[in-house]
């Protein structure tokens, strides 16, 4: 779960990163107010998509008055198709030199990675590799203060300047351990006036630790048939095709997206089912998959835990209740394959064996033959 | 032969007696698993299905003899199952449970590190020695003793491969689930090391996906291994930005993309084939 | 440094750990005030010897009267040589079973250790062995809690009283890492009208970690004399014989104690100068060896870092200030010997180079030859 | 041949530009060892006494293929130099500051064993390979390379014990102190362990003392060992509950007693010698 930068900033300066002064507000009132205090300052949207300020979403403001027009402004816009209803109000900083820096989780190494440059304030993929310092951290033992230190001195900081930095890794470090984040980046982190702020905040929080931090605000990303589905319990991607499809397993489903396009067809969606999902789940995936409109619908199941009487059970119960108004193909094999198939027979609708058969089969269906 | 696992392998399922637990374990003893007992916080010092149930890892191992550990206890206490079964000595322990917070697994990979065990998973459907033992949740029937080492990140998928192989009369020294989360005790570099000295495996399928760069850390590997190495890689039509399904398969900041997994793979002499129902044909072409 | 029992609890509660009520007074008004809020309660006295309760330092009140008038008779009393200067007013509990727990360093596992026992309320030492769990933590992952649930069911708890035991035994755990300790322990954990209660406790904190508990009143133990040597630095334990000892190093110092016992001596302390003390602290190390009133000085050097010149003249300098009115005897070889032996023959001081031979000289001197 | 530091070590003196630093790096020159760099906090960038002088370890290792760290840098330090030295790939780390904390130690052995480095010390005088390299604070004319493995808990005492030795012919392959604190890298039963391997050490000189177990551990590996080991233990005449300046010099609650040191390790077939002077004669005496 990606943080909104307000609340970002509210982790870091919980665990003593400097931050410049800043109120959340929600109308241009209220901006006005808080430039009472906090003068000259940005009014910034707080919404979760990058290239805020290129799409008008970050302005400036010199007194309470223009804090209120430009809030009205961006108070309500939509922004890559999100609506915009808070800003946050932050003091305008001077800024001398930008730094980045960054904790994630390696996968490959399977330990916590500092990433740091001196060269901060674009996207670290523009960063020049040598300009990067890379180091991890043996997650048990914790970040110790010469890994800090070191760090700063590889950034080629010196003097106060780097022992500012150093204390900020160790904070930052902390950040990452007691939020349980998948990524905590400031970028940039800004010399102004001699003192290391951080300008700007990302915070993403690990889902599946959630459970652990009941006191965040649920922050929800994704189209609304996507939290739909989500709400649901299965796992499922909007894409821009037309074939419909459900499969039962995250490679099984992503395999089956491909093999449509092998074939030449546009898959509409990503669909896991699960691995072991019953009759009623799998009834309402359908029904979110007849909703679509698409061309045709792909049902692509091997059944190991998945009993395939299950899935012809619930699409036969979607049949006759909703209606499958497009071409349907379903592949089904494995457990309780003979019933499974049999089910949909008797309701006229064929199974396939072969997932390569159905697939180019699918394809032909939405009309889509290459 | 086999890796990891075989019929020496005395597994104590932790969380045996919950629903998933107790269906798989009778799984796991109809395939001919040496289940020897089960640990369940409410229902110690009973029997489920002539299993001894135990308080604890610790007494499964002094008791019984336990030597791998297979946990099905929800993501919540999935790290304490972890620490349970390596500090009691269990040298094998396979995560089912999907939804484990990363930080988590990367405490328990280093953990197992600390003291010298394999961890599977976690998100994993598990592992098996075809003929000798299973501890997973993947279906018994579609697997057959044989010379094919089967490493894939995804279940079902790779449900779908084996039993091709089967069919083509290519059967498995040892199959096993690296897991769908970003961070997992076993990536695919560790398990092939192991393929590669295991005598029985003649030939290696890796099957991968978007996400991280485990097959490309594989391939570096790969050059340097004398089997030969079938590899089908899911998700090219995936977009960047969106997890599929997986919490590791997701294409972030342009890395994890399949091409540079596909390119890293073909440059270490791997086959790698574009869909999966042309992995058994390529490794039976291999295999002479 | 041990903790008073009233701070070791204090220390406990602020962890979570269930105490029973208490207040620490330092007159029998105090006293009977606190007994108008606790009541019964025992009056026990603050000093850090074992056997408290035996000795008289712990007594009972039913009321305000009665606290005022046993508080009078343990104030001022001396216990075992240490003077009571406080006491510690705690409510009596009805206690059902009394149980033991503890954590230490286990130094040759190398790892914190976990004892518990349910055989507790006598010193751990008189436990049979069957009856204590002993459980490490690695300590860089912590405890976690299967420790403490395994722990307290080999203890052969059950149900509630487990549960209890379990979460104390977590905290107990953080104790020990949070506050430095070589040493906390519950004895006896009782369980109390169905609660677990800690009824006495003992922390001993780390010496070598007390930089970073600045926070901890200094509680200090020894003689006075060994009070005033550990100010200069030295390490300092005064003993029950007739011969003053001087060596340079700890094990040096102890094997010089060990040769004056095996000759028939008696040696009066352990002193180690130190590996490279210089002049003026060995010169006030042996001013303090003078002033014991010994029946012979024995000084032992083997020189490495120290310089058997530094400690030659410091010899002479406590001789022409202070004098030495008692037999000396002098070993001394290694670094500037030829110089120290010199600086001494000057003196009319004659130095040996055998250990042996030095050793049954200053037993001869002391007159004690067996 | 020796254990742990030969002519191939190279250091890194860790706080070599402080007083204690600076003098003893000095004299490990002169004995020949290689000192290949130190580190500074304040220094870095200079020459000290002709070695550079880097900010990290880390510079060390990479610029200078340090492989070993001794550490002077005061004791609430120690650990984050500890854990730099280990983290930078240093192989021995040697720590000579005493009062560290028992639980900054414990968390240095974990790292050390977790990265597969050897620790020795903390509260050492270090350890010397006669001959070949010296990395300590011990005096560097006492020593001369020969057959005698010596390890010791304190510093003094082993060196008059080594002179006696060196006096009697009989050099040392290693001379190692094993520390006076509580928990210590290197025990008896470690170092043990390597002078049985090492083709230079014909017999062996323990050294122990009052408190702990590490004797009574020795002993059960001693069993086991085909050369002879003679040993001296101090402290017969300390009374239990006073700490004998060492902090791991105290007999607890009835444990770590001289007695049950001597028994165990005359059990074990070791010659236990009642005075300092009795050692080289009957080390002499082993080796005929």
């Amino acid at each position: 779960m990606k943080l909104y930068e307000y609340l970002a900033k509210g982790r870091l300066k919980a665990h003593g990163i400097p931050v410049p002064p800043g109120v959340l507000c929600r109308t241009p009132d209220e901006v006005a107010k808080a430039l009472e205090e906090i003068c000259p300052a940005a009014v910034k949207a707080q919404v979760l998509v990058g290239g805020r300020g290129r799409a008008g979403g970050i302005k400036f403001a010199q007194d309470p008055e223009e804090g209120r027009k430009v809030a009205s402004e961006i108070l309500g816009m939509n922004l890559k198709g999100y609506t915009v209803e808070q800003v946050y109000v932050e003091g305008k900083i001077d800024v001398e030199r930008e730094f980045y820096v960054s904790v994630t989780v390696d996968r490959n190494a399977r330990k916590p990675l500092v990433m740091a440059s001196s060269h901060g304030g674009v996207e670290i993929e523009d960063v020049e590799d040598k300009y990067i310092v890379r180091r991890h951290v043996d997650e048990a033992f914790g970040m110790q203060g010469y890994l800090a230190r070191d760090i700063a001195a590889e950034m080629g900081l010196e003097g106060d300047v780097a022992k500012q930095v150093a204390v900020i890794l160790q904070k930052l470090y902390e950040v990452f351990r007691t939020e349980d984040a998948e990524l905590v980046e400031i970028n940039p982190l800004v010399v102004s006036g001699g003192k290391v702020i951080a300008a700007d905040a990302r915070l993403n929080i690990d889902d599946a630790a959630l459970f652990r931090h009941k006191d965040l605000p649920s922050v929800a990303e994704g189209t609304e048939l996507e939290l739909k589905v989500k709400e649901i319990g299965l796992a499922f991607v909007q894409l821009d095709g037309d074939i419909a499809v459900m499969a039962n397993g995250a490679g099984m489903a992503m395999a089956t997206l491909d093999a449509l396009q092998h074939f030449g067809g546009k898959p509409a969606n990503f669909l896991d089912a699960g691995g072991g999902a019953s009759v009623e789940p799998t009834a309402q995936a359908m029904g979110v998959l007849v909703s679509m409109q698409p061309k045709a619908i792909f049902v692509n199941i091997f059944g190991g835990i998945t009993r395939c009487d299950d899935v012809a059970n619930a699409i036969v119960q979607v049949k006759n209740t909703q209606g499958i108004p497009v071409p349907l193909v379903v592949r089904l094999v494995g457990t309780n394959e003979q019933q499974g198939v049999e089910i949909l027979r008797r309701e006229g609708i064929e199974a396939f064996r072969e997932m390569s058969e159905a697939a180019r089969k699918a394809v032909e269906l939405a009309g889509e033959v290459r | 032969m086999a890796i990891i696992i075989d019929q020496d392998t005395r597994v104590v399922v932790q969380g045996m007696t919950g629903n998933q637990g107790s269906f798989h374990t009778g799984q796991m003893v109809k395939y001919g698993t040496n289940v020897v007992a089960g640990t369940s916080p409410t229902k110690a010092g009973q029997d489920h299905e002539g299993i001894p149930v135990f308080a604890s890892v610790r007494e499964a191992v002094l008791e019984r003899g336990a030597n791998a550990s297979i946990v099905f206890v929800p993501a919540a206490f999935a790290k304490d199952a972890a620490f349970e079964a390596i500090d009691a000595g269990c040298k094998v322990v396979v995560m089912i449970p999907e939804h484990i917070p990363v930080q988590d697994s990367i405490l328990i990979v280093e953990y197992a590190r600390f003291r010298g065990a394999k961890v599977v998973g976690p998100n994993t459907y598990g592992l098996i020695s075809p003929g000798k033992a299973k501890m997973g949740i993947m279906p018994n029937h579609i697997y057959a003793p044989g010379p094919v080492g089967l490493v894939a990140r995804s279940g079902t998928l790779s449900y779908e491969i084996a039993a091709a192989l089967t069919d083509a009369g290519l059967g498995q020294s040892t199959a096993i689930g690296m897991g769908g989360d970003p961070v997992v005790g076993q990536v695919f570099n560790d398990v092939l090391h192991q393929f590669e000295k295991d005598p029985e495996t003649k030939a290696c399928v890796l099957v991968g996906e978007i996400g991280g760069s485990a097959e490309e850390e594989a391939a570096e590997f790969i050059k340097t291994m004398s089997k030969p190495v079938v590899a089908y890689l899911a998700g090219r039509a995936a977009p960047p930005g969106k997890r599929m399904g997986h919490a590791g398969a997701i294409i972030e900041r342009g890395r994890g993309t399949l091409e540079s997994k596909r390119k890293a793979l073909e440059a270490a002499g791997v086959t790698v084939v574009e869909m999966p129902w042309e992995v058994a044909p390529a490794v039976k072409k291999l295999l002479g």
